[in-house]
């Protein structure tokens, strides 16, 4: 991604630089030769509608150029890859939180495998905060109440930059820490060094221990939706209306359930806001996001099985 | 400067009262274009938030009370008459019928506030000021539903109701403390047929304010009663 | 300037029936609320709420009739930059992919 | 109709007669005045000394990043010193500079009138500007604030414990002076242009202004009532932006840019008009495709207003609103260009003299052709999520709203300061001193694109050592930038007393402003001027051999 950022860079520079050449050429040339000298006047001369028309139309093509190459590249920015690694990111005043799918923890530390597509999903716990990686060309603001993502494939091992972008407060500017892009093998030897359990076991526990398994059941129909399978499909709604159950969506429903109301079902879901902590929801979304065996698994690298499909999970759930 | 003994509301650089007029004229209607932009800011707001979380904004306009604000409405369009009816009764010299106009228009203003001073009280004892004693406990009952609503959202919704209600109330009482000011300044004669500008500039104002309302009672009062 | 006033103005007793006219609106908007038209419900409330605005500024604000295009001008230029903002920021709203 | 213009004639040095400045001198005449060219002074007095305020927050921030590590300020002060730094810049400085100072003085001028439509309101504009700026000191003097000038949610509502409130209502009332100024040119240009001065025949300054005063007008307003939301949200715990209740932060951002980024057009529209009349009176010409120039600026005013999610790339706005507005941004690209192209072709076969106001002129066309480019790399999306947020953007947008603001105002203030003052300024000492502005803003601003693109993030008080090469140049720039501000403020004010007595029209301009005497009587012109001839008539007015008066 960088090299493609940096490519388009060095384009934009280039017509840039050259535009900027001709018109301090042309400024200069035409002050110095047309200078007041005594005995020469100015010559008048009124405008001509061929020439603005030129110079609007030939550099608002230039620009599209500079448009539709820029938006490939965000289009490719914004859209994650299926197979990618996900990992939690919680950002507050002033660290970074950072949870691996294996349950890992770090701050201001996020360690990742080179050429493995990484998939972050942030939120932030106060302010408004900005993940920015310069190495890597990337940046995505991290808000309060809502999931904001960015991934990357990192290609080179090394240490890199980790800043905050978004002015949070006093210590913003130490609000930093290090990428720390690991070759496969290093990296699994530093995963297995990591204690806890996988994430999404947290949310299982979480999904049976806060009661949501007595209505959501995936044997029969319970009171609310069967949630095997629906992470990114389409759900329709009470209303009408036909949303992709995302990460935000299924955040929405635990935080907000009344807010979207699958087809069939009534609003009798009470809350979580202000229940579950930012952690806690993650948890519960990976989990949940684990009931839709993904294509290629979560993680590529798990050296532990991942979570068994569907099927045998939901009689544990029982 | 030389006109100055032909017209005393005549200022020395414009060249005739015409110009002098529309140039108060135009002036006054592109301050009602701030005044939409101004309002426009907490429509859009409101816009994206009705969007957002549509059950908690049907739940929270269910708690509003369709008949006074209808009532306010009308109060607000019977003002806007008599104060075009002012605005006539200026054009054509007639002081006392001017007077009175303005009279009645202060009166009805103050009625509008009056009335919104009552729903403003029923807010506070229903709790539903947004805020620490904020208390939502009301479901949405539609055909005998019961819809429960997430209490944060419908404190959104009646700050929303109450930033943008106050700010129009706010222009309210500015608009009745303008005209108490140009009745008495009517009443000392100060307005003619050749010069009633300010008479004018005052009634599209007040116009204005009406229109926004006009806006606001449809948007948080009616249009989420049924889904 | 007077006498033009006088040309564009109406009588008293129009006023009047402009101001019935919009009192009648309001009674009906009122009352459709109680009705359910799906949809429609907004749609309506703000389409009679357009039109008594309209009405309030051809009539009672003398655009109809004005002396000059200018402040028809100057109306729609403001209704228009509102436009701008509410259908932009709603751009942004309506494609967000979990709204 | 081309005799008339020529035959004006244009007194020689004339013993002190009466005119604005000499025409009453009690502190009374000054503060209680209704004259748009006293107001312009009054404006010009404490518009300076908040620029005076916002460059000393500069320095402290250029002397703060000289080091890598927090020295010199303590973290907590650094935010302040930057947000004030901005506060004070955008809404006490860039946005009434060149509209309050030259617009006030020069648009009655210029349109043959005897004063603005509505001097009382343009009196209140100017009380209403110190009003919002006293109440601004107030706030920095009683600990300040720290939010940065964009106020963003919610930090501003529920993080920062410092006056947000008050510095909300300072701009506020700030807003609304800029919206009274904007209201009267608007309705003074449509009302009172002399008899035969018709729209096509308005000095291109004028539609610059005109253009501003329609963002003044559209867009303040919604920065207005941003600031009461944000100040009722700290103060009645209204939540209209908490996105605990589900309210939106990044819908405080839609809002705050609908008018900040128009308003940057508020601040370069007037720079610009007044490059266009140095442009032509310095190359002795008309300027090229004078209709496409006047409507380029109302162009880049209407189009300014649908382009402010550029601001909002990476903040959390849905793709497909992103792709929009990103196409949206490159609108813009083609008027500003338009303008650049017009003036470099205004100087094909002109007279061109290197007089001071026409270097300023240079400048600006050089500078404002790095800031526009680089603005078009901003609003390249791909690039846009790496570098929004960075010194490439700070380097950015110096280069237009004080690569382009300042040099516009510098050139214009040179260039009218015979009209207002009377005087000559030492042209000398100004050609310095226009060389150590562009030398030194080069220096200061063109080292932080490239900290942007390696990624040093905007609004850092500490930063990583790899930066420090560059940060060093930067404050280096910044202290010759100073001196080429701070030469100005001497020479200028040493010029009132020994400066040369300037004529009615030392250059040899066209331009209403120039047929009244320097400085102009209280009413502007002795009788109503008939104007029979097209804007720019240069050929048609006897070039004045000018070589500087050289200072004594």
């Amino acid at each position: 991604m960088a090299s493609q950022v940096d490519a388009l860079y060095i384009y934009l520079l280039l017509v840039s630089g050259l535009m900027t050449a001709l018109i301090f050429i042309a400024v200069a040339v035409l002050a110095i030769k047309y200078r007041r000298v005594p005995g020469r006047d100015a010559h008048p001369i009124e405008g001509s509608t061929v020439l603005e028309i030129s110079w609007s139309v030939i550099p608002f093509f230039v620009m599209l150029t500079f448009f539709i190459w820029g938006a490939v590249i965000f289009f490719e920015e914004r859209t994650p890859p299926a197979n990618a690694t996900e990992v939690y990111v919680v950002a507050k005043q002033w660290m970074w939180k950072i949870e691996h799918m294996e349950g890992q923890r770090e701050i201001n530390e996020l360690h990742v495998p080179t050429g493995q597509n990484v998939k972050l999903i942030m939120t932030s716990q106060d302010v408004i905060h900005s993940f920015f990686i310069p190495a890597f060309r990337l940046k995505q603001d991290v808000l309060p109440g809502r999931y904001t993502t960015l991934w990357f494939n990192a290609t080179k091992p090394g240490r890199y930059h980790l800043f905050c972008a978004e002015y949070c407060g006093t210590q913003h500017s130490g609000m930093g820490g290090d990428i720390i892009v690991m070759a496969p093998q290093d990296y699994a030897q530093w995963m297995a060094g990591g204690p806890s359990a996988p994430l999404q076991e947290t949310g299982k526990q979480l999904f049976a221990s806060l009661g949501c398994v007595t209505c959501h059941r995936s044997d029969v129909q319970g009171r609310g939706p069967n949630l095997i399978g629906v992470y990114n499909k389409p759900v329709l709604l009470e209303d009408g209306r036909t949303v992709i159950a995302d990460e935000n969506y299924v955040r929405e429903s635990i935080l907000d359930p009344t807010a979207k109301i699958v087809k069939g079902f009534k609003p009798v879901m009470p809350t979580f806001q202000g229940i579950i902590s930012d952690e806690q929801l993650n948890a519960l979304v990976a989990y949940i996001k684990s009931l839709s065996q993904p294509p290629t698994g979560t993680a590529g690298l798990q050296d532990q099985p991942a979570p068994s499909p569907a099927q045998p999970q939901k009689t544990q759930v029982q | 400067m030389e006109h100055e003994a032909h017209n005393p509301a005549l200022l020395h650089h414009f060249a005739d009262a015409q110009q002098q007029k529309n140039a108060a004229s135009l002036g006054m209607w592109l301050f009602l274009v701030t005044e939409i932009m101004f309002f426009g800011g907490m429509f859009c707001a409101y816009l994206v938030y009705r969007l957002a979380h549509f059950n908690a904004f049907a739940a929270g306009s269910q708690q509003l009370n369709i008949w006074l604000g209808a009532t306010n409405t009308g109060v607000l369009i019977v003002s806007s008459v008599t104060v075009v009816l002012a605005v006539k009764a200026a054009e054509a010299g007639k002081r006392k019928v001017l007077v009175g106009y303005l009279v009645v228009t202060v009166l009805l203003g103050m009625t509008f506030l009056v009335i919104k001073g009552f729903e403003y009280k029923e807010k506070f004892e229903k709790h539903h000021v947004p805020g620490a004693t904020f208390n939502f406990t009301d479901k949405f009952d539609d055909n005998g539903k019961q819809i429960p609503v997430n209490p944060k959202e419908a404190e959104l919704f009646f700050s929303l109701y109450f930033v943008m209600t106050g700010m129009h109330a706010l222009h309210m009482i500015i608009g009745c403390g303008l005209f108490s000011v140009l009745t008495v300044l009517a009443w000392k004669g100060h307005y003619t047929p050749g010069y009633f500008t300010p008479i004018e500039n005052a009634g599209l104002y007040w116009h204005l304010v009406d229109i926004i309302w006009i806006y606001l009672f449809p948007l948080l009062y009616l249009i989420s009663r049924h889904s | 300037m007077s006498e033009h006033e006088e040309h564009t103005g109406h009588s008293q007793g129009f006023y009047i029936a402009i101001g019935i006219t919009l009192l009648v609106l309001t009674i009906t908007t009122a009352a459709v609320a109680f009705v359910n038209l799906g949809p429609f419900n907004p749609v309506v409330a703000l389409l009679i709420a357009t039109i008594k605005a309209t009405l309030v500024i051809l009539f009672f604000m003398h655009v109809k009739g004005a002396s000059e295009k200018l402040t028809g001008a100057v109306v729609v230029s403001g209704f228009f930059f509102l436009a701008i903002l509410l259908i932009l920021s709603l751009a942004d709203y309506m494609t967000r992919s979990w709204r | 109709m081309a005799s008339k213009a020529a035959s004006i004639v244009i007194p020689a040095n004339q013993p002190p007669k009466l005119n604005y400045l000499n025409n009453g001198s009690s502190l009374k005449s000054w503060l209680l005045t209704t004259d748009h060219k006293r107001i312009a002074i009054l404006y010009l007095i404490s518009v300076t000394a908040f620029f005076m305020l916002g460059g000393f927050f500069a320095m402290l921030i250029r002397l703060e990043l000289l080091t890598p590590q927090g020295d010199l300020l303590q973290a907590d002060t650094y935010n302040k010193v930057f947000t004030m730094h901005g506060i004070v810049m955008v809404f006490f400085f860039l946005v009434p500079v060149v509209p309050a100072i030259l617009g006030n003085f020069l648009v009655p001028l210029m349109i043959g009138a005897k004063d603005l439509a509505f001097p009382r309101i343009n009196l209140l504009s100017w009380y209403l500007y110190v009003i919002g700026g006293v109440l601004f000191l107030h706030c920095m003097l009683t600990g300040g604030v720290d939010t940065g000038w964009t106020f963003y949610t919610p930090y501003s509502t529920a993080g920062s414990n410092t006056n947000v409130v008050e510095a909300g209502l300072a701009i506020f009332i700030a807003g609304f002076s800029s919206i009274f100024t904007g209201l009267n040119f608007i309705v003074t240009v449509h009302r009172m242009r002399a008899p035969g001065l018709t729209w096509d025949r308005l000095p291109l300054f004028i539609w610059a202004n005109y253009a501003t005063s329609l963002i003044m007008i559209l867009g303040t307003p919604v920065i207005a009532i941003t600031m009461v939301l944000v100040a009722v949200e700290r103060l009645f715990h209204l939540g209209i932006f908490d996105p605990s209740l589900g309210g939106d932060p990044v819908l405080f951002q839609h809002l705050f840019w609908f008018y900040s980024h128009p308003a940057v057009y508020i601040m370069i529209l007037p720079s610009m008009g007044v490059v266009s009349e140095l442009v032509a009176c310095f190359a002795r010409k008309r300027v090229f495709g004078y209709k496409f120039v006047a409507m380029s600026s109302v162009a880049i005013a209407v189009f300014g207003f649908l382009v402010w999610a550029h601001h909002l790339f990476v903040a959390g706005i849905s793709l497909y609103a992103a792709l929009v507005f990103s196409l949206l941004s490159f609108l813009v690209g083609v008027p500003s260009a338009v303008k650049v192209f017009n003036w470099t072709a205004t100087l094909y076969k002109g007279s061109i003299s290197y007089a001071t106001p026409m270097l300023y002129a240079f400048g600006f066309i050089g500078l404002f052709t790095i800031g526009g480019l680089t603005g078009l790399i901003l609003a390249t999306i791909g690039i846009d999520v790496h570098v929004t947020d960075t010194y490439f953007v700070i380097a950015h947008f110096h280069y237009v709203m004080v690569g382009g603001v300042l040099m516009g105002y510098l050139g214009g203030l040179h260039f009218w300061w015979p009209k207002i003052s009377g005087r000559m300024y030492p042209e000398g000492w100004a050609k310095l001193s226009a060389l150590f502005v562009f030398v030194g803003f080069n220096l200061t601003f063109f080292p932080q694109f490239i900290l942007g693109y390696v990624g040093m993030p905007r609004r850092y008080w500490q930063y990583p050592p790899e930066f420090q090469v560059l940060n060093v140049l930067s404050t280096a720039g910044a202290s010759i930038l100073a001196v080429g501000y701070l030469l100005p403020m001497i020479y200028l004010l040493w010029s009132l007393r020994y400066g040369p007595i300037a004529e009615a029209n030392p250059w040899g301009a066209a331009g209403l402003e120039w047929q009244t005497t320097s400085p102009p009587p209280t009413f502007n012109f002795d009788e109503t001027p008939v104007v029979t001839w097209e804007a720019y008539n240069y050929d048609e007015i006897p070039p004045k051999e000018l070589e500087a008066p050289v200072a004594g």
